[in-house]
């Protein structure tokens, strides 16, 4: 079954045509990448998904339905999103983030499991646990960021450039853990600009130019593909 | 004298804190200052006034519906006069000029309808006074003071350790965030402007029973916007301490200096404040990137 | 016309702090005269800052930037525009609710010295003032083929003309050096190449040298040489667009790197 | 008749004021909740001239105008160098505004909150008239002058207006005094037409007044703040509304017309287009 379908999604930023009818699905249990260089509408269609950007048409489907309009409605049907430049509500503690991620559940026992599904994931996060967040290192920093997504225990997750300004080391821990999410059953759809290793790890990736899809295929192959050092670099 | 002077400071700036609160909740949250605040605290004293005189209740009933009636009103000013501002994201000027709106809507509202005149409240406290030294205070001083005090202190902990403080606080820090974690925005602000009128409501019934209730008593709050701006916008304890400190030094211009120059004392901290420390004594500075 | 012979602005250990974050990192690069100078990097590389710090909208934590000779670190970006620096914007900026030729006019009419009272008076000589630049701001118009929306209000262009109005309006301003900051954001390759048609062409026409920021990479390899590639605020790369093309660390900085080569980065 | 008369003389004044501050709201964008002060200064500029020192009412009427400009230089020195956020910058001048007025309920030379009885009886229809009319004239003037263009720039957007060599502190000085000295003028005239002026005729809430009709009549317009002032005066006053109603509907409407239409009662554009055929910016430049 597809987590997510999306068909002929357009939106408009005033008289700019950010994503010019776009299609794609992401199957259950799947990581599906989409990468492109800056500004070819990559992170428009993940604040879209989120209902933060209002869609100019097209439909949007989560598991099979049609998905709500407002962004706390859209969490409740199992979607979070991980921003990119992570967006942590820097003056609340680490702990504070993470309580906000589990904000829709209402039973303490559950929020504490949550906690420590995450820190299974990152074990420095409870050492920092009661340390404002806007003081943890860039990479602390994302590992919180995908932690505090987690926390609402969703069905898919959205991740938008989540090893930006990351060192190698870093970047392969993301990765990793990306896996290892996806290997618990939750499904994953991935934006990047760092586009080899993002279709590494993809099982399908899509190349998106100027809003538009340029190619798509499995991730690793796409990873290899020419087409891909074009879209960056020109050709 | 000195004693006597500072007591009466901190009285004063107890009440002032209390009013300020609610600024700083409100523009630690939409960002704009919200001057209808004063208008609810009038409405609030007038509600208080109501129940103390027409069905004869006592001092806790008064308070307490009070509060829930100042805070009834702060949320439905919310809904009307700022939501659909709030959501198509206008400039915080624009609600701010619509706040002013309100605030003499509903002060004229009052006056042409009740009337201008002055109303006192039946005498809770009587006129007991606490005997320190030479100095004496009176009962209505220190219970407002502690009031304050505790009700701040509890805000406080309702912020920091409740789920819905923490969605406060999340929302100050970035609203869209705090609505991707599943928080009605919606919802959140009708509780923030619920606090921030039931503070109002506790401010008017004080300031009723110090003074008395008129339809322009609202414009005191001028001096609690200065104490918010003082303390730092947005900030809680800036709240407390600016309104102390202002009361205060208040005080005691007007003992020792000049009781004139009281008011242009005030206004010039205010002016002086927004130029040189916008963020106050206690609010954070804000990132200088655009 | 070569970039090497003498910079026209030429910035050294430019250094700029948001809070704790370093968004330029001693950065250093010059810019020849009458060259057509490409700054490229992947998102977040600091580029728009240092445009930013380059026109005085933001002041430098540490550096020296020279214009001309001339120190110009620290000026008020006014100021700087009147030594000859003007830029457009990532997110188109005009004067929305004015007519294209009143956005045009604006920056003439600041760099005319006129009387205030014979202003206020209406005198004779003012108004003719008024009336030939009135005439000069249409013939830059024209210049820019946007002469028959004169009298249109400037946000009711369509997207490529409002990009056509900054730059012209960016000219008006009479620079030596022209900053723009993602002039094809959001055109399509058609509209994108006629923009690299018309940067060329305003580079003749006008005898200005042009720094651009863009990512439609077709545009920069097209017509910029020497090209500047910046990652984590600092220079990356330099050089033609077949050296930089062929860099495996520009290739490595935008597309990432696979599996091994992180892992190799580790030992 | 007189009645009708004052109406219309009392419409003429205010509308002068308006005009200043239209120029600084409705065409550089900066708000202020104190220009009642500068209407103050005037008015007790000009007064004091003629009732103690006999000065000539032209005269009078001209110190007092450039009174009021001299002081807008001493709030608007601080507050628009510190580049305040405009929000805070309106409340600083609301601050000012409330303290000039305690000042004034204090001195002995403005006979304090009592006010100055008797002034002459100057101000007569012809005058406001001819005071208008030169008004209107002038402000068209500057609109079109480089100064002008250089406060509609900023209002557009700052950043940009810089970049087009725009001057941001001294232009947006400059638009303060332009619009206080306005206010100044016009308060002379009230204050000759009156005969009696008292402090708390220059409250918050006549400052609130004055943005109100530059609000409703439209930003970025000469004629729709004119209208709007012109029947915020004229019509309650025709209809003998009790002051406190009419502050009723100036409160609602201040909140109606942000919630539906910020740009204005009469619509931005139309007014905009309807000013610029006015002013010929663009004469002769249709094709």
């Amino acid at each position: 079954m597809n987590a997510l379908r999306v068909e002929d999604l357009n939106v408009h930023y005033g008289t700019i045509h950010a994503v010019q009818g776009i299609s794609f699905s992401v199957r259950e249990g799947e990581i599906v990448s989409i990468v492109g260089s800056n500004g070819a509408g990559k992170s428009t269609i993940m604040w879209t998904l989120a209902g933060v950007v209002a869609s100019s048409g097209g439909i949007v489907e989560i598991l099979g339905s049609p998905i709500p309009s407002k962004p706390h409605e859209i969490v409740a049907r199992g979607l979070a999103l991980v921003p990119e430049r992570r967006r942590l509500f820097s003056a609340l503690s680490v702990q504070e983030n993470l309580i906000m991620g589990a904000y829709r559940r209402k039973n303490d026992q559950k929020v504490i499991d949550e906690m420590e599904r995450c820190f299974k994931l990152f074990p420095i996060l409870r050492e920092r646990l009661k340390q404002r967040s806007g003081t943890l290192s860039g990479g602390e920093q994302q590992m919180l960021a995908i932690s505090r997504a987690l926390m609402s225990s969703p069905k898919i997750l959205l991740l938008d450039e989540p090893t930006l300004g990351l060192a190698p080391l870093l970047v392969e821990t993301v990765m990793e853990t990306i896996l290892r999410i996806r290997d618990e059953g939750m499904t994953v759809l991935l934006v990047e600009q760092n586009a080899t290793r993002a279709l590494e790890i993809s099982d399908r990736g899509y190349i998106i130019e100027a809003g538009r899809f340029l190619k798509s295929g499995p991730g690793p192959e796409l990873a290899l593909d020419p087409e891909i050092r074009k879209a960056y670099l020109g050709g | 004298m000195f004693l006597q002077t500072l007591i009466t400071g901190l009285s004063i700036g107890g009440i002032y804190a209390l009013m300020a609160v609610g600024y700083s909740l409100v523009f630690s949250v939409l960002n704009f200052s919200n001057f209808a605040h004063g208008a609810v605290i009038m409405l609030g004293a007038y509600v208080g006034l109501a129940l103390a005189t027409k069905l004869s209740l006592g001092f806790g009933l008064v308070l307490a519906g009070s509060i829930a009636g100042a805070g009834i009103i702060a949320v439905l000013n919310e809904r009307l006069a700022y939501s659909s501002l709030r959501r198509r994201k206008a400039p915080s000027l624009y609600l701010m000029i619509s706040a002013m709106g309100c605030a003499v809507f509903l002060e004229n509202l009052v006056y042409a309808t009740i009337g201008s005149r002055f109303y006192a409240f039946p005498e809770f406290f009587g006129r007991q006074v606490i005997n320190l030294g030479e100095s004496s205070i009176s009962l209505l001083d220190v219970g407002a003071f502690l009031f304050a005090l505790t009700a701040i202190l509890g805000l406080h902990l309702f912020i920091n350790r409740t789920r819905t403080g923490i969605a406060i606080r999340a929302g100050v820090s970035d609203m869209t965030m705090c609505s991707l974690m599943g928080v009605d925005l919606d919802r959140l602000i009708a509780i923030v402007f619920l606090l921030a009128g039931g503070f109002a409501g506790v401010a008017g019934v004080f300031l009723g029973i110090k003074y008395l209730v008129y339809p322009t008593m609202g414009w005191v709050t001028n001096k609690a916007y200065i104490a918010a701006v003082i303390g730092g916008l947005g900030s809680l304890p800036g709240a407390l301490v600016g309104g102390l400190l202002l009361g205060i030094v208040e005080t005691f211009v007007s003992t020792y200096v000049s009781s004139v120059l009281r008011d242009v004392f005030s206004f010039s901290m205010l002016i002086a404040f927004l130029v040189w420390r916008p963020n106050g004594l206690l609010g954070q500075d804000t990132e200088e990137k655009v | 016309m070569t970039a090497a012979q003498s910079p026209l602005l030429s910035v050294e250990g430019l250094t700029k702090n948001f809070g704790g974050i370093r968004a330029v990192d001693s950065f250093s690069f010059g810019v020849g005269e009458g060259s057509i100078t490409g700054i490229i990097g992947p998102n977040g590389a600091g580029k728009t800052t240092v445009f930013n710090l380059v026109t005085g909208i933001y002041r430098p934590t540490a550096g020296t930037m020279l214009f001309r000779g001339e120190e110009i670190g620290g000026d008020r970006p006014d100021s700087i525009v009147r030594k000859g620096i003007a830029r457009t914007f990532q997110n188109i900026r005009l004067f929305n609710r004015r007519s294209c030729l009143e956005n045009v006019l604006t920056p003439l009419l600041q760099r005319e010295k006129c009387s205030f009272t014979g202003a206020m008076l209406g005198t004779p000589g003012a108004r003719k003032m008024e009336k030939d630049l009135c005439d000069k701001a249409l013939d830059l118009l024209s210049d820019m083929g946007l002469k028959k929306y004169a009298s249109y209000q400037a946000n009711t262009l369509p997207y490529g003309l409002q990009r056509k109005l900054e730059i012209s309006r960016a000219l008006a301003t009479d620079p030596t050096l022209l900053l723009l900051d993602e002039p094809a954001a959001g055109m399509n390759p058609e509209e994108t190449r006629s923009l690299a048609n018309l940067i060329a062409e305003v580079r003749e026409k006008f005898r200005v040298t042009i720094l651009l920021i863009e990512h439609h990479m077709d545009l920069v390899m097209n017509i910029c040489s020497p090209i500047i590639v910046m990652n984590f605020g600092t220079l990356l790369a330099r050089g033609t667009p077949d050296e930089i093309r062929g860099n495996p660390k520009v290739v490595a900085a935008y597309l990432g790197k696979g599996k091994k080569e992180n892992e190799r980065a580790e030992g | 008749m007189d009645y009708i008369l004052s109406i219309v003389v009392l419409a003429g004044i205010n509308m002068i004021a308006v005009l200043g501050l239209s120029i600084f709201t409705g065409f550089t964008g900066l708000f202020s909740f104190g220009h009642a002060a500068f209407v103050a200064v005037g008015a007790y500029t000009s007064a004091i001239l003629t009732y103690y020192y006999s000065i000539p009412f032209p005269l009078a009427l001209i110190a007092g105008a450039a009174a009021a400009g001299l002081v807008s230089l001493v709030i608007g020195i601080p507050t628009l160098r510190a580049k305040l956020r405009s929000d805070y910058f309106a409340i600083a001048i609301l601050g000012f505004g409330e303290a000039f007025r305690v000042i004034l309920e204090n001195l002995e030379i403005t006979n304090g909150a009592r006010g100055l009885p008797g002034i002459d009886n100057f101000t007569t229809l012809p005058i406001v008239v001819v005071c208008l009319a030169g008004s209107v004239l002038i402000a068209r003037n500057f609109l079109r002058s480089r100064w002008g263009a250089a406060c509609i720039a900023i209002r557009e957007d700052p950043i940009a207006a810089e970049m087009a060599g725009v001057r941001l502190f001294q232009t947006r000085l400059l638009s303060l005094a332009v619009s206080a000295v306005y206010c100044g003028l016009s308060g002379g005239l009230l204050a000759h037409f009156l005969s009696f002026i008292q402090p708390v005729m220059f409250t918050l809430l006549q400052s609130t007044q004055l943005l109100a009709a530059v609000i409703a009549g439209g930003m970025g317009s000469i004629s729709g703040p004119l209208i709007a002032s012109f029947v915020f005066i004229a019509l309650p006053e025709a209809l003998r509304v009790a002051q406190m109603w009419r502050l009723v509907a100036y409160g609602l409407l201040l909140v109606l017309i942000m919630v539906y239409r910020p740009q204005g009662l009469m619509g931005y554009s139309e007014l905009s287009s309807f000013f610029r055929k006015k002013t010929g910016v663009q004469g002769g430049q249709k094709q």
